[in-house]
């Protein structure tokens, strides 16, 4: 009996404000979940705090909702775990590369076996509007009244350089593209990054539908080759009338939980917890 | 068996030199071979935070009854260099002998005033001519310190051998670097004052605090451990992540403490047991977890290794300085356990008891330890395995009903029933924001002081499971005039403390205060007469504790707070001095 | 001046409606003008934690009297959406009314059964006549609810204007708005029972908490503002970002609330007056800071804003459940000042005083505040900075000897003499290692031992400074029946309480404790007789203080956790059951 | 009169181990300053913990000796408190990019105006022998007994990516150069990072000075156009038998302190306390 987008709901009433592009990734999500025929009970959704942390109300999967800026150690560890599970990590910007910022590179190069969704508003939506670190030069908010300073985090490029093995974009506003995206980065063997620009109708008033309905390029029709480090890097700089969109980026890798011994024999979890402890205290003796 | 020191029962060996000499290794190596030998044994090492140079020292002491703690004083010091000499020759014992190298060229009659008499041995020469590397002279000096004391070079080799298994050419080198040291002291016939006769019943084990609470972690089926090396934790890590394929355990050195601590939370979330470890700066940064773990009722052992602070503080000494902080520290407001081990055998027993209190009240533990107890070696008894039970708690494996899997299900006791992801039929919710019974976030009144009385109403349970596991122990004299009262790693000297009072004719006894959270009832009834409060800290944070719980307020208190534990002479002039 | 409500001699305005309707605005520019015409004001916001939709309501009340608190009854009900109907009009007073939108077509005789009228009005359409955006129904129902409880329409357009000063369009609109929802009420002459005089001399300011700890900040010479968002703490970081011009003040969005910490700390080092705010699981990641600010004694001012926890918890609501945290939090030990404001005007004295201390002793001081607090308006008189004066403690300017410059001198008060980098002639350092005092690393137990000393020695100075700023406040009936205790934004609804109590005939007093660290002196004094302890949290966390430092122990309490403020009337519901 | 680099010493006992990197670092650092003609006064070094934290015990300039991964935050608001300053950062390689990694793109990105000088011995050297960030696949470590699986982060391409205006490398066993690479990294202006090639003759038996000696290669030496930030990544990712050192990227780009009004006048330290209040109070009546 397959999967239907209602299985998929938990029923709690959604609170995120009308038109924000949080709908159409809880949307899409769901439909990769579908699609790929995932069972809900071995799928686990980590999110972080902030408005894109409410996915886990609504998502109803195994759910994590954690700490701001701590997805990924958390998810690391569920993965290692129990290597069996699906798991996702649905993060804010600010969540993943402010407070979050000190896990990421480490979650790339170890290659956690897992999708790693960023909701990119390019603001901070739950505490109404600030900026974000992806937040571009120039825009005004509340902490930023005359304008953000700095060059914002570009987490493509950062991905990148981290050593994710799967860097993608894509654009709420596309939700087929959203979708096969997603199913991409979830059966991606490996670190997948997706960073969703997400417009946030409420707090940023210059990348909204419209902005990037103008501006986002879909790099599989521009003949982009996945397996190419440096375009994709030059690809990843490119934000202003153009705005590519699709699949960066793909390397196969071992996996994090390749490297654990303990591991081998299956999931950590399902084995037992009383071992022979001889050969371990004889060191002492 | 026999032990006779020039001081006392115990015969007390002090290695001294520079930090990269091997000094720890040493002690270690000795202190396992007069286990071997049947002598009981502590052994604690003296170090500054930095890796070449500096002094180092290693106290070992032996004896043929149990011994808790280092003392000040050494009938033998093994100098690998000669600032050692001068550094420890204050403090020996008077007939004492200082094995030093001969190249060292001491000046003639030095300590003779004070009845100690230089050993030179030639251990730079002894090395060069068995062509091993400089840091082969701590091994002859083993060999003749085991000779000036009377013990057998077969049992030193054997455990040298051990050490180095596989590796036949550095054994081969190391077996005669004994030898040599060996024979050159028993030639000379010293006719040194200690005597050490071997017995007959070697001893069970020679570990660390650290080491007892690995093995108690993996006694208790701990899979995970996920930390960031901190003085005096990173021996922790350095166990899971050298057994890990021994252990069947995963073992990460991780980015950061916030990223320990989010890992054993997350693997404790997906059915693990899981633990993480580090000392005050590192707890600080975990904090934010802690508060996490409590919330989403996930599971969480933490070993918190006490060193002084504020800050970095003293990145290699001891204290007993956070004891109120991993009371209260963490924002919110949640029921928590503080247990505090004063001896390998509590940190294997109260470790492997850990995991159970934290997840049958799914709550955090915190294994509350300091570095002179997790970093000392001590003698015990092999570890009773069938003490070790495991007890997971309200764990559900499939839903039969009624109605939906109720993560935070309203149950009388506080604890609901928790079930893994992957379980078919359930889907296990994990919230930070308050939260249903369900697992969605709320922010309904009613509700939120609902869940909050629900995880309150743990508090009996956990009290009740705490008092069952004697969190007060009480040592010594049944009708004392003085009572001593102290916790983790000011145990040892107090105990040893005991033992020089009761010499003395004073007779006394220690209180033990093992749980720190909850506070244990009872313990009003030994605060009777005299008593006396040690802590390795400066404002006597059990004491608040007590007297916040008990209302009795010490008058007399004794503090250590310059980052080294207490000697028992000090504990035992504080108790004198007192009683007047 | 006169004011008559329905129930007492408060008028209550509710405005409910969703999130982005603006209504928090709505109610501040309301109470403004009430301010402004002479009148006391108290406004605070209920909101869950989301942006928009949800339910949100402001209660606003206005008195010829000084108010302190919310209740929970409405004499005027602004719904600005049919579901604020449904959840206020069950707590609205007799005689009430509803401001409401034509347009929802509200069941007629709604609310008759309790005397409550309602009166709709063409909100949507007059804006929709006027061509304004959507968001302007709440001013036209301002105009609206200021015809019906008599309120002068020109100050509250004269406020609206200042608001959107330069903006003379949207002026215009919302003074067309204004005035068109005071015509369309004021012609209907409805014969509401509420009564409003202005009074002749105005108000003298209307702000929050925040606003307040902000103005106490600038007027102690703070110039550097460091925080990472974080509800209920985030407006101090918008107001020194939008104030950084006019204010000559550094306002930094850090990355995360460590660097907030550290970027506070570092420009403490270099001579600023900085400051840093959260919430609890933000100063959970500070508290690694906080110890280096101690151990490097660099002054440390951080506003910790409670809301309900563990973790997450309830993000936009309000709580006292981190007193025990900010008194233990962080590792090792050393000297704090915990200081809790109970209102907007101690808001202001007291952080612009925490500035003073933490530099006179060369510590951290935690501004202990909750959600209600911080986030709620009060009108107050203007802040007398006469009132407000700095001291930097030892500032040395240039080094005469003798001997160098000692950061660390063992000075005999335990403060030493401390100097900013690129002062000629004098190299500043600062260690989070244990040091000697020239700053330098030091693990010598002579040295440590000296060290920690000097730090503890600062605890009676102050000590003395503490007492000398009314760490206990009383208030009410001198030979009062019964006593309330409570601290911070408990202080208001207490207040309100005696009040209320004074009409019941019952004597009562509330004493409010300010100060919670270190604790002051005296308290014992006022607990006598009937006592009961308010908080609002679940463990009565003042309790376990007071009873540590006093003995006492509460045999009655109100405690409130679940995430609302008290209302006056359930203080005085319990204290009256208490008394029987 | 000028300085001398015994005016420099702090005169403590110097703890390191004999051979260790650090010594070449502490010297060419005390050089710099000289030839810079800086007043140490007007210098302020903070240090993180680690072996390169006691730096600020032997270098008698202005010192914070702060915590774990904590330099540049610290640093950060220390030259905006005045930024008359020079600010020196030093950090380790598990200072800067595992407990610290969360504060590093942001300094980048801010351009705050200091240099940050990373002691990188690809090892924990304090805390005896773990593995670091930067520690290369398959180093065998306290914590990596079967040799770390990770690849190693990369400082430089971090640095490119996070957007730091001068990004060099240089090698503790080439003095001279460092000393060069130094001053040009203290009057950048801007966030200036220097990995600095360190031997841990202790803990990392594998990349010692012999190793290095043999690879590196000086980017000078070899026509490198330091403007140019795509053969600036490409040269960052070599790491074999050739490993570049040098300058490999310079930028010029406003600094942080350049954003802030309040700084315009002058160093914020040096500006009064007191302020009239009136215009602030006046938004409450
Ligand atoms: C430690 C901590 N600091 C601050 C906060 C407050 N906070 C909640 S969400 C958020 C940022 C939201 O921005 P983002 O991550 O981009 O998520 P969005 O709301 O835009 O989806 C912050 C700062 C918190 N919950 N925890
Ligand atoms: C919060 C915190 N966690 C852990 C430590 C322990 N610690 C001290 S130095 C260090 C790492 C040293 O490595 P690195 O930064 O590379 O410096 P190095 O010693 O190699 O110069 C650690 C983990 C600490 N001081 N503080
Ligand atoms: S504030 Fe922005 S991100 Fe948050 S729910 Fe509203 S539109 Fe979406
Ligand atoms: S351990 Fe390594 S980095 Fe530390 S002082 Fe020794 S050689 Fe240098
Ligand atoms: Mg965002
Ligand atoms: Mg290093």
């Amino acid at each position: 009996m397959s999967l239907t987008m209602k299985d998929l709901d938990t029923g709690a009433t959604n609170t995120w404000c009308p038109g924000c592009g949080n709908f159409a990734i809880l949307m899409t999500v769901k439909q990769a979940l579908i699609q790929l025929g995932l069972n809900p009970s071995q799928v686990v959704a980590v999110s972080g705090i902030g408005c894109h942390g409410k996915t886990t109300d609504y998502l109803k999967v195994n759910t994590f909702h954690v700490i701001h800026g701590r997805v990924l150690p958390a998810a690391t560890a569920i993965k290692l775990a129990n290597h069996g599970l699906t798991v996702l990590g649905f993060a804010g910007d600010g969540d993943a590369f402010n407070i979050g910022m000190g896990h990421f590179p480490h979650a790339a190069r170890r290659n956690v076996n897992m999708a790693y969704i960023v909701h990119d508003n390019l603001i901070y939506g739950l505490t109404t509007g600030q900026a974000s670190p992806t937040s571009r030069q120039g825009l005004v908010t509340k902490t930023t009244p005359r304008g953000s300073a700095e060059p914002g985090v570009n987490p493509l490029t950062q991905s990148l350089t981290g050593g994710a093995t799967f860097v993608a974009r894509t654009f709420a506003g596309e939700a087929k593209h959203m979708t096969e995206v997603l199913k991409r980065a979830i059966t991606h063997r490996g670190f997948a990054v997706v960073d969703v620009l997400q417009p946030c109708v409420t707090f940023n008033r210059v990348n909204t539908y419209e902005f990037y309905k103008q501006r986002v390029r879909k790099l599989e029709e521009e003949g982009h080759d996945e397996g190419d480090f440096e375009a994709a890097y030059r690809r990843a700089q490119e934000w202003g009338d153009v705005i590519p969109i699709g699949v960066f980026y793909v390397e196969e890798r071992p996996t994090y939980e390749d490297g654990f011994p303990a591991l081998a024999g299956g999931p950590l979890v399902g084995q037992p917890l009383s071992r022979d402890l001889s050969g371990l205290m004889a060191e002492f003796k | 068996m026999k032990c006779k020191g020039l001081r006392d029962d115990t015969v007390s060996v002090v290695i001294g030199g520079e930090a990269g000499q091997g000094i720890s290794r040493s002690g270690e190596l000795l202190g396992k071979a007069l286990m071997r030998c049947g002598f009981h044994c502590y052994g604690t090492m003296d170090y500054p935070s930095l890796i070449r140079g500096g002094h180092n020292f290693y106290q070992l002491r032996a004896s043929s009854r149990p011994v808790y703690s280092q003392t000040p004083y050494a009938d033998v010091l093994i100098a690998l260099n000669r600032e050692s000499v001068g550094l420890h020759l204050g403090s020996m014992n008077a007939g004492g002998g200082v094995i030093h190298d001969e190249r060292d060229a001491l000046e003639e009659g030095l300590g003779r005033d004070r009845g100690i008499n230089l050993y030179p041995v030639p251990l730079t020469d002894i090395v060069k001519e068995l062509g091993g590397p400089d840091i082969m002279r701590n091994t002859v000096a083993l060999g003749a310190a085991s000779a000036l004391i009377g013990l057998d070079a077969g049992t030193l080799k054997q455990v040298v051998a051990e050490t180095f298994e596989g590796r036949e050419k550095i054994i081969k080198m190391n077996e005669d670097a004994i030898q040599r040291g060996y024979t050159y002291v028993a030639g000379q016939d010293y006719g040194f004052g200690c005597c050490l006769e071997s017995g007959e019943r070697p001893r069970g084990q020679w570990l660390t605090g650290n080491d007892a609470i690995a093995l108690g972690a993996m006694a208790a089926g701990c899979k995970f451990y996920s930390a960031y090396p901190m003085t005096p934790a990173s021996p922790l890590l350095h166990y899971f992540a050298s057994h890990d394929k021994a252990g069947g355990t995963v073992a990460i050195q991780t980015e950061s403490e916030i990223a320990a601590a989010m890992m054993a939370i997350g693997a404790s979330y997906a059915g693990i047991r899981s633990m993480t470890g580090t000392s005050g700066g590192g707890f600080s940064l975990m904090t934010e977890s802690l508060s996490l773990a409590a919330m989403s009722e996930t599971p969480l052992v933490v070993m918190l290794g006490q060193r002084p602070g504020p800050s970095t503080g003293l990145a290699t000494y001891s204290a007993q300085g956070d004891l109120l902080f991993a009371v209260y520290g963490a924002h919110g407001e949640f029921q928590r356990i503080v247990v505090a081990p004063g001896d390998v055998d509590e940190c294997f027993y109260l470790a492997a008891e850990a995991f159970n209190l934290a997840e049958r009240f799914q709550i955090p533990v915190i294994l509350l330890t300091d570095k002179t107890l997790v970093e000392s070696n001590q003698t015990t008894d092999a570890f009773d395995l069938s003490r070790v039970s495991i007890d997971r708690g309200k764990l559900v494996e499939s839903w039969e009903g009624p109605g939906e899997y109720l993560r935070y299900r309203d149950d009388e006791d506080g604890v609901s029933p928790r079930a893994f992801p992957g379980a078919e039929g359930i889907l296990v919710p994990a919230n930070s924001n308050e939260h249903l019974e369900n697992g969605l976030s709320t922010s309904s009144s009613e509700a939120v002081a609902k869940m909050v009385d629900k995880r309150f109403r743990k508090a009996q349970h956990i009290r009740a499971a705490v008092e069952g596991l004697q969190p007060i122990r009480v040592y010594g004299d049944k009708r004392p005039r003085v009572t001593l009262v102290g916790w983790g790693g000011t145990k040892g000297p107090a105990l040893e403390a005991l033992g020089m009072l009761r010499d003395d004719g004073v007779k006394a006894r220690f209180v033990q205060v093992v749980f720190m959270e909850p506070f244990p009832g009872g313990l009003e009834k030994y605060l009777k007469g005299t008593c006396v409060l040690f802590e390795d800290n400066r404002s006597a944070q059990l004491g608040t504790l007590i007297r916040l719980n008990t209302g009795y307020a010490f008058k007399h208190v004794g503090l250590r707070y310059d980052g080294r534990p207490f000697n028992p002479g000090e504990i035992r002039d504080r108790v004198l001095e007192v009683l007047g």
